[in-house]
């Protein structure tokens, strides 16, 4: 057991490491990109994103004729950890660049492929993801979305829903039911679509925090070229779960208020009848998130061990969501407690904006990717090794599938 | 042996639902928090003219004479809508301390105003970000005149009387003060409930009235948040059955996998634990009822056993509320998150979970059962 | 709302007061009666219940025919609160006089509610219930144990397990399975048997506590008369549930260290370092447990106002197992890590000797009489009327239904 | 960047697997604890045999000379049987401190026949039923000369020498005690894990020899229990992974309803949440262990945090694993009981989980990362 790079590595950081301070600076307290999608972000992220392209940095893991330089796994993960360290935009390519780029790789033609990928990855062109409906959650094998072969086209109606970045992506990977005489699982059919196309309307989904970072997607007599289906009619679902699966591995720890920040207020903290530190039921509180927080943080170097060594992750990031969300919300519940009656107040204290902000946020957290409930039953079933829940969906034409109403 | 509300009581309780629901109450809330309203003037006066806020007010003093029970039925059904008025303030709170510890002029004063909604009163105690304490309370009080800040007091702005919590030479005071009086000023605050308006109340030498004895107010404002505590148990209460059912409603008419996903163990359990969780606190509700209607020694104890399964309930059950509604409990236009963000008001108010489950042990070591 | 009698109850509870008075004496610290399973407990048992029966309190709520007074719900409530008081034996006849009492009361012919009830109600006959069995737990309908009609005897093999007193008891509800090629819930037949009969074995069940009070009781070729049949052939599984309802409705409190004892044992003990009562965590624990202990207690209070008012009771049962029993495990725990290294050693302290039972039993009540996990979907079908899980084991002949090895 | 074992260290652990199961060792367990024999000697004599006892120990003593990490992967396998034999009083406290703390001569004298099994020892601390701690150690040494009295002592039956945590005038000392020595007595004291005996010892008047300063016999004692802990925790996260294991197998071979109970999701979800708790511990303990063996400063905080996260999972682990087997668990007949008492053991050994959590936060209050 090290922390320490071997040389190869080492040199590959400084690499990284030189590159970055020439081109952008450490963060700090007064670091100011944090995620909005607003024009101004939008440009910097573009800019920046160039920058790292014309440097080879923008998908470094890519083959060379799309722009990457083929890098290993390792030295992927080390050129995150110090891109990290940088005060530089992020957010907007995660979902092109980590489920749409993927999955072009691997089903697009060579011609499609020298189109857009070079693009994606040089952040010309900004993608997004529409698998979610209404009708279809947690059972995203559920979607209605119709499309209908005419000639060389698709005619596509139906809605699509949570798509982050809608209204600013140029193309979107969409999946849709081209036969609802099918079972479920087979009647579905893959494509990437041009988000300017005619019929496409797109409309913001308020969140309970106030903002709102997805979009519901209409499509009324939406043309797509058959040329831009990926996989073959009826292999949507196969190519959907390999991009759900990135998805699942994308999401991340969850952003906010973690045990640090508890454990700066209950130092600070203190009614005159003493510091909240002292308090032995806040103490155990703090205990148990940092065993939390730093079990997911081993856990993710005991992942890159493996990835340095060659295997392949696991199922750690469906444990990290569960784990991160939940404490989240108690961490912000925490916050906002340790104010009595003033921890109901937005905009007098910046540590407890913090905690309200996990409080209202987390709920979201433990349902967006997969609900703790689904992730339970994922680990369960590709984990443990436990059979799946009783299927009533199966082996029946879609149509034929109870759905209420 | 009679752990129940009484016909009369339960009759009570049903004009309110039926009330509430055909004033559509809960889209009023929504209205409220949306708009920044800080409250439904128009439910409001409703609520005054069928007389609810003089239930506990003597008849002497143009009161119902009601006992504390009738309030409890409507706090329960107040809680199930969320209703956007000053209530929990106003009867609670103020006219509680004015009936149990003004002197006779004040009482004539007030109390008939209270009833015909001429006076709104609310309850000014917080002033920093922690707890109040009887030793950390600055707002001072000097031959009357008061000087400092609260924060966070709910309703203040339709609120046209404040109890303040002051220091003065003599220890604790509990001062009446009304708003219209030279050096009052009161702002808004923003909140995650805005549902119901927090404001802050500033002094400048404001003039003011002694509510019990000098000295004693801390008591005061000690046995008025026993009193308190068991009616915001039955908005808590209220609450955490409207989340349940909207959860119930949503898991039997909802489909995943061609299945209601009220079928799944993972819902069914969820559900199951919010009502064990409401069950249990119902029930202590009921029993700290019982010692307030009674005046029982019981009281601390059992209004804190009530208000801290309460406080439990209503978060778990707003919590879990949303989480059984998947994305679209995420959504600002579904009302899940109404009720989980009024369940950290009610928890909030009157003060924290964890201080509650201090005063409970505090009231055991006191009553030492053992 | 109010905790007093009404004029009537006030005279009843006085009469049964007198009574107990004159004929028993107040619990006490130094009070003796708890239950236990060897002869003189039973003697005592057998003599108070005799005692009982003379004057009519045995099961007063029974038709005098049988020797009951019939009672009401309110004032069979008040004699259980009264003759709790006291310091007399319990425990021997619960499932006689609570399972297989109601049974024949509701099955059996006159003449033998004749024959059995009255012994029942004296105490001279111990009743024990045969239900569970290694392959049926939590889904009692699996049962297997073999009923094959021969004239106008039936022949019973196989095996039952989790029977309480089946070493002291005379006579025993059983249910069998009388043909395997119905469905499952339609093939079962309900009797009630001798227990000394030829080719009943009985041997006793080792708890994790080192304590027995569960028997396996193997049928080879027992022979039960046509007569001690108790409703059709093919009713059993109707007649078993209602005895289902009755046990869940008897399974109380869990019995063992409470928050009470929390309470107290949290006042003494002390490290030099201060006492554990002004510990904010154990101090917050111990206000959980308070209120999760007198909701139970409150709720009660709550089904006794609404039987005194001739409405029937709720689940209250299956809340108030989960509940207690899963406290009883946290208490338990709590008491035996509060006396830290020390919290290991057995017969050094009593109260400590309480918290270890505390943890040791509480196992076996999160299971015994449904699990949490049954009770849980009880109350999510029954109560909230939430659908019954996916069923795969209904309208196939029992024969077929999976069932492993 | 490398978080793992090394494949010598995976060989290790590979073969003290399979020799533990050549051993049956689950049974010895059974049987230590039903025929109260305290220690399965025959075991302990193989594990000596096989040189695990002087793993840390210098070669210049004798011993392999390896480091922690090979204790560590030894520490999980033990744990998932639950090992019926002193390694831990022995190896992780007593050897510890004589390796660290011990003069040279006492070094040369007591390693090499820790090697050899000449010697076993333990460590005794507590004296009350509560945690002790550097204020109420009350057993005195005087010259040298012990008296007083030590309970809840592991393996001391089969130790030959013991660590006595004593006051003296200069403070809290460590000393060496000869269990052959005049005025030691040993009793066997009942506990809930008797497969591993625990027991009590008098001294009355008893020779024994400094380790260490005079008066710093406390911050010893807390460097051994910061080390003792990573390997405790391995034990536990063995025990952890042991209870799941078993859940798992008889979730899927056990029916009811026609199912396979593990296609329940109550059940599926209870046996995810043991893997999610065990993967925390696990992932706790090998930064632990680098930690470890690396002496870093980060030891104890990186201890407390693997010791709270792997005493919560096998604690939860074990109770679910007989909830999982529904009555059958219940009995004594299945294991599901030995690892419930094991992980109580465990959990105790070294300080309950509420003192380890205080000790955590301690540690980051003094490693300030804020």
């Amino acid at each position: 057991m090290d922390f320490n790079d071997t040389k190869e590595q080492a040199i590959f950081r400084k690499k990284c490491r030189d590159w970055l301070e020439a081109n952008a600076t450490l963060k700090s307290e007064s670091s100011t990109n944090s995620f909005s999608e607003d024009k101004s972000y939008l440009d910097t992220s573009r800019e920046w994103q160039k920058k790292k392209f014309d440097a080879g940095w923008a998908m470094l893991h890519w083959p060379k004729e799309y722009g990457g330089i083929a890098a290993t796994p390792i030295e992927r993960i080390i050129w995150n950890s110090e891109e990290a360290k940088f005060d530089v935009p992020r957010g907007i390519y995660d979902i092109g660049l980590g489920m749409c780029g993927p999955v072009m790789m691997q089903y697009a033609t060579e011609e499609q492929k020298q189109r857009y990928l070079p693009a994606m990855a040089e952040g010309k062109e900004i993608w997004c993801q529409l698998f979610s409906e209404p009708s279809a959650g947690s059972d995203v094998a559920g979607l209605r979305t119709k499309a209908e072969k005419k000639g060389d086209k698709w005619i596509i109606n139906g809605q699509k829903v949570w798509t982050s970045g809608a209204h600013f992506s140029d193309f979107g990977i969409l999946v849709v039911r081209h036969d609802p005489n099918l079972p479920k699982h087979k009647g579905m059919t893959f494509f990437f679509v041009d988000m300017k196309s005619p019929g496409i309307d797109i409309k913001p989904i308020k969140q309970i925090t106030g903002g709102s970072n997805f979009n519901e997607v209409y499509f009324n007599d939406v043309e797509i070229p058959d040329s831009q289906r990926l996989g073959d009619v009826g292999d949507g679902w196969k190519v959907a779960i390999t991009t759900l699966m990135n998805e699942r591995l994308a999401v991340g720890d969850a952003s906010g208020a973690d045990v640090n920040e508890a454990f700066k207020w209950a130092k600070g903290q203190d009614d005159m009848g003493g510091k909240l530190i002292d308090n032995m039921a806040a103490r155990e509180s703090i205990a148990d998130w940092y065993c939390e927080a730093n079990g997911l943080k081993n856990t993710k170097l005991r992942t890159m061990s493996a990835l340095s060594k060659g295997d392949t992750p696991g199922p750690e990031a469906s444990i990290t969501k569960i784990v991160s969300a939940n404490k989240l919300q108690a961490i912000g519940n925490f916050g906002i407690d340790s104010a009595d009656m003033a921890g109901m107040l937005v905009n007098e204290n910046n540590e407890i904006d913090d905690f309200q902000s996990a409080w209202l946020g987390a709920p979201g957290l433990r349902i967006a990717g997969g609900t703790d409930e689904i992730l339970r039953n994922i680990i369960a079933e590709r984990v443990l090794g436990l059979p799946e829940d009783q299927r009533v969906d199966k082996d029946i034409p879609y149509k034929d599938i109870p759905s209420g109403k | 042996m009679n752990l129940d509300f009484s016909d009369d009581q339960k009759y009570l309780k049903e004009e309110a639902r039926k009330f509430f629901e055909k004033e559509n109450t809960l889209k009023a809330t929504r209205k409220t928090l949306e708009d920044k309203l800080f409250i439904d003037q128009d439910l409001w006066n409703k609520v005054v003219a069928l007389g609810w806020t003089g239930i506990t007010i003597p008849e002497e003093y143009d009161g119902l004479g009601l006992g504390h029970l009738e309030l409890c039925v409507l706090a329960e059904e107040m809680g199930k809508v969320l209703a956007p008025i000053p209530f929990s303030s106003s009867v609670y709170l103020f006219t509680e301390a004015i009936n149990k510890f003004a002197s006779e002029d004040i009482k004539k004063e007030i109390l008939p105003k209270l009833v015909t909604g001429e006076i709104v009163g609310t309850l000014g105690v917080t002033e920093d970000l922690h707890a109040p304490t009887e030793e950390n309370i600055s707002t001072s009080s000097n031959k009357g005149r008061i000087n400092g800040k609260k924060i966070a007091v709910p309703d203040a702005k339709a609120a046209t009387h404040s109890i303040v919590v002051t220091k003065s030479s003599s220890g604790i005071d509990l001062r009446l003060v009304c708003h219209e009086s030279d050096g009052v000023s009161i702002n808004h605050m923003d909140s995650i409930d805005e549902s119901r308006g927090h404001f802050s109340i500033d002094f400048k030498d404001v003039d003011s009235e002694l509510i019990g004895e000098e000295g004693n107010g801390w008591e005061c404002y000690q046995s008025l948040i026993d009193q308190a505590a068991v009616l915001f148990s039955f908005e808590q209460i209220g609450g955490a059955q409207a989340s349940l059912d909207m959860a119930l409603e949503y898991a039997k008419e909802r489909y995943a996998f061609g299945r209601q996903i009220g079928s799944f163990q993972a819902i069914k359990h969820k559900l199951a634990d919010m009502y064990v969780s409401i069950t249990l606190a119902k029930s202590n509700s009921y029993y700290a009822a019982w010692a307030l209607s009674t005046n029982s020694s019981d009281l601390p104890v059992a209004s804190a056993t009530a208000r801290v399964s309460a406080t439990k309930a209503f978060q778990f059950c707003s919590k879990e509320n949303i989480q059984t509604h998947g994305g679209n409990g995420f959504t600002w236009e579904y009302d899940c998150h109404l009720f989980y963000r009024r369940s950290k008001l009610l928890s909030l108010n009157l003060g924290s979970l964890s201080n509650w489950k201090n005063r409970l042990v505090t009231g055991l070591e006191k009553s030492n059962i053992n």
